[in-house]
């Protein structure tokens, strides 16, 4: 798909009033991918949006592209089917923590594994929004929600080590209010694949500031660490962190730079290796920004027409007829 | 129905044979290359293969029994028979499982050979059956078919396990003598099936020529000779043999091309199901993407995602597929997409018994949804009829943007029949017209005959809409909570598929008067046997009539009128009584079930004595809770 | 129902009030405040929150716009009213969604701070309503809410937005001036609320008073004067209000506790069931233990499971959640292991209006699995009623081992009563005999009387047992695929289910006679609105009878020979006509529907009009059809 | 439980025929579970095997315990909701990759992460046998079934992989006539928490042979890479190849012991290392075979115990009509 420098931000906007809650993390994401759109040369009609249900799973309606708010969970199926069917849409699909990853999660796991060439932004608010507020597969230990009045005490899932762990093929985390989230996006997109992004995206109403320490402009920078393929993995507000591998702990630490340690000591993120990212993914008191993993491979909506293809090939062309006739056949007179 | 008695008779009208020995023996390929043969001799068939649950049972047990039922006529038959006149026993499990049923008089031709101390015992037999009388009802051919296997393959110099499994070729050659079918098409098979191997398709040949040249030659026991039964007349035209899986997915795909449509398939593997995923896997160069989801959820939600992509969304499963699947179809009718449903039904509930047939998901089809969600359903009558309800299916689908459930059942869709190839120029196309016209567009913009809305495919410039399971506003299509409109919408969803009415044919009575003292009313499966029972009363002067009904949601425009002009109406199911009770919930009249819940499909004579005593005024169900079915087929 | 008239009146029978804001305004508490506050003053009261299914939809926006209506009464009264006395509409989006129901001649009240052009704008208003003349048929309030409400919490130093937030005391506060209520409960609770932030107390108690001193002070525009609705005849005792989804989850536990168990709750939050899964979570120390599960699937297979190991399951969630659930309820027939069922039903189809009420999953119930799958479903027909269902759900589930549909609505689940705490004497315990004796033990063995098959639970010395979904020898519980013993089974499931109806009381002739003109029979939470229409419609002399059903499946031992002794059989329900085709099914008799699809309760006055039409041999359906409901609503 | 040395392998074999086909591994896969259950004192009456559908899921009926055939893929959470409410028993699931990956993949992951005390086996066969030979999630890309006549174009889900990106704290694996898969079973059991157990299985009708290589006596030991907690990574007939880490690449890499290569350069399994884990799930040429990963933490249901305790503590003796009370009150006389 070619620029299309006609479009701008605006023009992917419904004439739906979006019907958030103030000052929720959905305004930031809409705005990047609405700004994302018209950069990457997208075109309203080649455009679908498939959701599932949750505060987050209502962004198709306030895209001006086609769309499909369909059942809870369930979006990546349908996505599958789409892409399938349609494969000169630019399909991206919308889901949350609870839909993605609670109800949805196996379908998550094989649109992964099959690596369909399409984006999956996962909105994580670590609750259930819509619902009120309940914990979700994401909620930290002891999280006090209506349904977990004492505490939740289910482990929390890490959705990027999920994805991993499931063989996705482009994995990548940004948060909502981040100028950087419209890279990420984009980069998913250009991806040959499924591109799949977790989101952090704050819920005000029912999880206000649980990622505040990482988004916050003045504590951010010594939580944030953005990686950037075939670079030391450097972070800080001065650049002054960094991360190194222990070979004799097996895991990653981050280190002060300066005195002993310099860049060279450092890490250097290579995206295309699955156990980097994996280490990556659950860094205590850091979280890893950017594209964690990427790795080209076969894309199975593609696959599926090269098998249709090869079909014709080998079988010609289609003679309904004929395959009637095949087999046994007698004549009665 | 004539049996061969115990006089050497030339011709015969019709014969039943079942064919079972164990799960390793190979019975259902015995029973296909037989029900080829008798294609190929212009008899009219039906067949009933009927296999256990386990992939391979252990070898000699009663539930590793495997069986294969085949009738076959001069005369136009419909079911696979109640009892058969030959049973061919390949074990003692096979005989102990299945003597009941034989016919008495019946011929019985046992594998001395497998009948061992230790196979007796794995069949839970304390004596031997071939000694201890229970025999003697029927005329006997008890032949040590190992033993002469063995024999006539050892120049091929293969295990005893690779000549033993020669048996089936052996005993196909004998029943072959005595019913004068040809060999040839059987001997070409193997030769094709063993390319690779030809020492296989040697001894196979030499085995089924060996027990051709035992009929020829040995010296047979009194009572027991060779038949003829002469071809059936049949309509003019080329035939083939059909199972109802294979006549769906060949139906699916001929119906998208009337449509002018691709077909995506998205399925998780099921029994009975499964080989409609098999059969449409193959069609690929048809325009046909098969997908074979994680689970049924998914395959049903692809579907739907294809047909939003401008493609014809199908899914097929059975009863605990549909189950899951209803969340997602419920979707579907909100959005107003076209889907459709293959429901090939089990025995249930739950697991149930998935090898075997029923009729049980009747209501789940209707009604088993949450919220008003009403859609289209209909019913294929026999293995080939499941063509042309495929084909049905897909135009209501797409002429009405709606969900369609294909009803079949296990027994459709393994049973096979001849079928009269279709001329395929008599199928008018119902293309479909994606919109493309940016004026006056909304999502829910509706044709004012039909009421289906616009179908406008992403892709397609100035066409972009959202659409969901919320309620959405009946003019605009946007998201709306407006009571009124919640209520209008409603309606507009039921007047939709009430309206399809209008488009069908008026429901036939296939046999008798268009009023009368009873109207025996069928759907499913269920359709030749009810046939020919309503026509063997009939033959007495009963006043019963036979309606089968094709379209169950909305059912036919002439139903309520013509079940009206009847005194009862009996509704014969293979259930616990479902078409009875939606009968009632639609018309108000009195209509009554006759059930059989045994995952077995009704023999003649049951439904024969059924309705006799339902004209008698008695109430059959009695009869058949009391007796159950086995032993009242032979009445 | 009386009308506050243009003159000052003291004592009214009946008041009903609206509250109406934005979704941030505070609607729900200022509604439950003052239904509080009213309930102590022993009034009858019934109320109606309406909420939009956005969390917190953008401001000023109609689809923004939260209810809350009560209705309170001297009287006994069991619906919140068809049409409001008084409006209290606290911004312009408020207004325009709901004055079309306010009663003419009713008491508006209006924040005229909120009129901002920006808000008319978002409300979508051309015209300002308080300038063009929108109001002249009502009697009106019209203050600047905002601006007195800062000025009354100025001193306590709060920003703009915490000072905004406490309009709605001002407004609880003139309200309870205007009907004489206590504000003393308010304010303690309001002190319990902000104990961490006592500032915040300080300034909704001087909000209050503020708007309580405007009335006793202010000069009220001529019409308008305090009330006095006098208390209600109540039955002597102590009461408290409930909601639905707290008796529910009150009732479970309890009936539990008959049955010597402890619950289980396997769950996945869905509007407006979720919550059923809050009030349990506060209940672990009454031996309950709350699984959030993944999805319904994961939540109603763990409390089988939990079922298995000897608890009481049970499960709850709304339509789309029963669909998901189908296949496993399917399971827990057929293992035969007690499960309830709890379906807080909602608008559908799919999503549908997840805020909203309606009854349409009634057939999803019945019929919505794979199979012949009979269960036993039941109906709440008030909130409070929930206890006594719930309580009633576990004895069936329990002591005939069956998995039991509990169908209760949005309205009930989220609607409030008051309810006399019941005396736990009454309550004649079930206790639950788990199996334990080895003695002629097999899974499979039952209860001559209740059919229910034993209890063993694992742990168990020498009881060790297998179970699963595929059919089950009646006689051993192995695995059978025999074909006799199969339609057995299903017959011995569906005698089970039957039978339950020994165990029932007759249904119930709520009021008039028990043979008429016209039975008008309703199901669940319809049940005041139809009582009180059919008492109207009494009052004029017709023979009209009502009866209200809580078992649905089987239905009460009565019943059918009590229908068939009405002329006529009307079935209102808030879905397009489920009962009514249940009752044709079950019974062939003529019963109609009279269908209102609107994710609104009845209003009595609709109620009336459709009866009224009916004995005059109309269809009130089309009436209905044509006009909607928030129009006919004052007739 | 105390070892009951009263009970042999033959006391855990119910009176029902075995029906799995003539050669299926799943009998020795039974036989295994037979002879562990009396080593590590399980009794008949406190076990309960809980499977889903398939071949493998027939598992219950040949066990003399307490047994629940379920639905498919759903035995996770039956099991989950069993051990809640009867947690005196001993919880086994067996379930298949179809099973237990395929339809019931996401259920998988919530026990998975969850922590419930109990096993899981999950018989891979890389076939959905029960169904007749379609490929399965765990099929290998190419694989040629009646859904895929032209070979199955997913790609593969690793189990072990799987597991450890859904947060297992116990995984393994094993084969079906494997010697020491009794072992790696008790491991299981004795783990508190969820023991997740791969076991390779053929498959003689639907897929035979394609472990062969690494289950036969002979070539197997050039492929099984048996893990021991504190020790190097030595295997091969001769236990003359191992297993290095490559920094560089950041990645395992055979080789061959003798001349430079001695076991001090070989990589030390320390199981309780997630990314080591991580790497070992999926390696080349070898499969790595034993407990891969072992770490001990909250259990799910022990936790929801401790949590109701909290709660009879903090509210005391559960007292209905004070619950009915509770709130505003009042009396109607
Ligand atoms: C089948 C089904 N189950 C449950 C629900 C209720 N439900 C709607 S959204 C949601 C969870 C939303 O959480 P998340 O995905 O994290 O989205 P968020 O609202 O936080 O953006 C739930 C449980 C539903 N709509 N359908
Ligand atoms: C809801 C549902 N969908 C599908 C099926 C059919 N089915 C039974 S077992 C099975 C797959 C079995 O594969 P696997 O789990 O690998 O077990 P195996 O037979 O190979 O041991 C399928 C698809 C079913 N029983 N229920
Ligand atoms: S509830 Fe939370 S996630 Fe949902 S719209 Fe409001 S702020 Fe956003
Ligand atoms: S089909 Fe395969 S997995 Fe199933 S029992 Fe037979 S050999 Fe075993
Ligand atoms: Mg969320
Ligand atoms: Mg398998």
């Amino acid at each position: 798909m070619t620029e299309n420098p006609k479009l701008t931000r605006k023009d992917f906007a419904s004439d739906q009033e979006v019907r958030w809650c103030p000052g929720c993390g959905d305004y930031a994401i809409l705005a990047a991918v609405q700004r994302t759109l018209p950069k990457v040369g997208a075109s309203l009609e080649k455009t679908v949006v498939i959701s599932g249900i949750g505060c987050s799973s209502r962004f198709p309606y306030y895209m001006s592209t086609y769309g499909f708010h369909t059942i809870h969970g369930r979006a990546p199926a349908f996505a599958t089917g789409h892409k399938l069917a349609n494969p000169e849409v630019d399909v991206w699909v919308v889901t949350g923590d609870g839909d993605g990853l609670s109800i949805g999660g196996n379908h998550l796991l094989h649109l992964l594994r099959r690596n369909v060439n399409l984006q999956i932004m996962l909105f994580n608010n670590q609750i259930y929004g819509l619902t009120k507020g309940q914990y979700s597969p994401t909620s930290t230990v002891g999280k006090v929600t209506p349904s977990s009045p004492l505490g939740s005490v289910d482990q929390p899932v890490v959705p990027v080590r999920f994805a991993l762990g499931a063989g996705a093929k482009f994995v990548a985390r940004g948060y909502d209010v981040s100028k950087k989230l419209g890279d990420v996006l984009e980069a998913s997109y250009r991806f040959q694949g499924t591109g799949f992004v977790e989101i952090l995206q704050n819920c005000p109403v029912f999880n206000d500031g649980i990622f505040e320490l990482i988004t916050d402009r003045k504590t951010g920078p010594a939580y944030q660490l953005w990686l950037e393929h075939g670079k030391p993995m450097v972070f800080g507000k001065n650049s002054d962190k960094g991360v190194r591998f222990n070979q004799a702990t097996f895991s990653l630490e981050v280190v002060d730079l300066g005195g002993d340690i310099t860049e060279a000591d450092l890490l250097v993120h290579d995206e295309t290796n699955r156990t980097l990212a994996f280490l990556l993914a659950d860094m205590p008191n850091v979280v890893a920004l950017g594209v964690l993993f990427r790795e080209e491979g076969p894309v199975y909506d593609e696959s599926v027409r090269t098998q249709r293809k090869l079909a014709e090939d080998k079988f010609g062309t289609p003679d309904f007829e004929a395959l009637m006739r095949s087999g046994h056949t007698w004549t009665v007179s | 129905m004539t049996t061969p008695s115990t006089h050497l008779r030339e011709d015969l009208d019709s014969v039943v044979i079942r064919f079972a020995g164990d799960s390793g023996d190979g019975m259902q390929l015995t029973g296909s290359q037989f029900t080829a043969a008798t294609a190929l001799m212009g008899n009219d068939l039906a067949t009933f293969p009927d296999y256990p649950a386990e992939i391979r049972a252990p070898a000699g047990t009663t539930y590793g029994v495997s069986g294969f039922q085949i009738h076959f006529a001069s005369i136009d038959i419909m079911t696979p028979g109640d009892a058969p006149d030959v049973l061919v026993a390949m074990n003692p499990a096979a005989l102990k499982v299945n003597l009941d049923t034989l016919k008495r008089g019946g011929l019985c031709v046992v594998n001395t050979g497998a009948f061992t101390k230790g196979n007796l015992k794995k069949a839970g037999l304390e004596a031997n059956p071939l000694e201890d009388g229970s025999l003697d009802p029927y005329r006997v051919l008890a032949l040590d078919i190992t033993k002469m296997t063995l024999e006539a393959v050892k120049e091929y110099g293969l295990g005893a396990k690779d000549g033993q499994r020669c048996k089936n070729m052996w005993t196909l050659g004998l029943m072959f003598w005595l019913f004068g079918r040809d060999r040839q098409p059987t001997v070409d098979w193997l030769k094709q099936k063993f390319k690779k191997k030809p020492v296989l398709a040697d001894a196979n040949i030499a085995a089924l020529n060996a027990g051709h040249i035992y009929g020829e030659s040995a010296e047979m026991p009194s009572g027991i000779g060779t038949y003829q039964v002469p071809r059936a007349e049949l309509a003019p035209g080329r035939y083939r043999n059909i199972e109802g899986n294979q006549a769906t997915a060949w139906g699916l795909v001929y119906g998208a091309k009337l449509a002018g449509l691709e077909v995506f398939y998205g399925s998780y593997p099921i029994t009975p199901a499964s080989s409609l995923l098999h059969h449409l896997a193959k069609l690929k160069h048809f325009g046909v993407t098969t997908f074979q989801a994680e689970d049924e959820i998914a395959a049903v939600c692809a579907s739907v995602g294809a047909s939003y992509g401008g493609q014809l969304g199908v899914t097929g499963t059975s009863g605990p597929g549909v189950a899951l699947k209803a969340e997602a179809i419920g979707l579907a009718i909100g959005v107003e997409l076209p889907l459709v449903v293959c429901d090939v039904q089990r025995g249930g509930p739950s697991t149930g018994m998935p090898t075997k047939t029923e009729q049980s998901d009747l209501l789940q089809a209707m009604w088993g949804r949450n919220g008003d969600a009403p859609l289209a359903v209909l019913a294929a009558a026999t293995p080939g009829d499941c063509f042309y309800m495929a084909i049905e299916a897909v135009r209501i689908a797409t002429k009405y943007m709606t969900p369609v459930i294909l009803l079949t059942d296990g027994y459709l869709a393994n049973g096979a029949e001849p079928w009269q190839i279709p001329d395929l120029s008599q199928f008018e196309p119902f293309p479909v017209n994606f919109r493309t016209d940016p004026e006056g567009f909304h999502p829910f913009v509706r044709d004012e005959d039909t009421l289906a809305r616009a179908w406008a495919v992403p892709g397609t410039p100035e066409l972009m809409h959202r659409i969901g399971g919320l309620e959405k506003h009946h003019d605009s299509g946007h998201i709306s909570y407006d009571p009124n409109n919640h209520h209008k919408m409603t309606k507009v969803r039921e007047a939709k598929i009430a309206g399809i009415q209008k488009d069908l044919p008026d429901a036939k009575v296939h046999l008798g008067e268009d009023s009368g003292e009873l109207a025996v009313v069928g759907w499913g499966s269920t359709y030749g046997a009810i046939h020919q029972a309503v026509e063997q009363v009939r033959a007495s002067g009963k006043r019963v009539s036979h309606v089968h009904l094709r379209h169950l949601s909305p059912f036919p425009p002439n139903l309520a009128a013509l079940l009206s002009r009847f005194d009862e109406v009996m509704v014969p199911e293979m259930n616990n009584g479902m078409l009875d009770k939606v009968l009632r919930a639609e018309f108000g009249i009195n209509a009554q079930g006759y059930n059989k819940i045994s995952g077995q499909p009704f023999y003649i004579g049951e439904l024969v004595a059924a309705i006799e005593a339902r004209l008698a005024g008695k109430n059959p169900n009695q009869m058949y809770d009391a007796h159950g079915s086995a032993h009242g087929a032979e009445a």
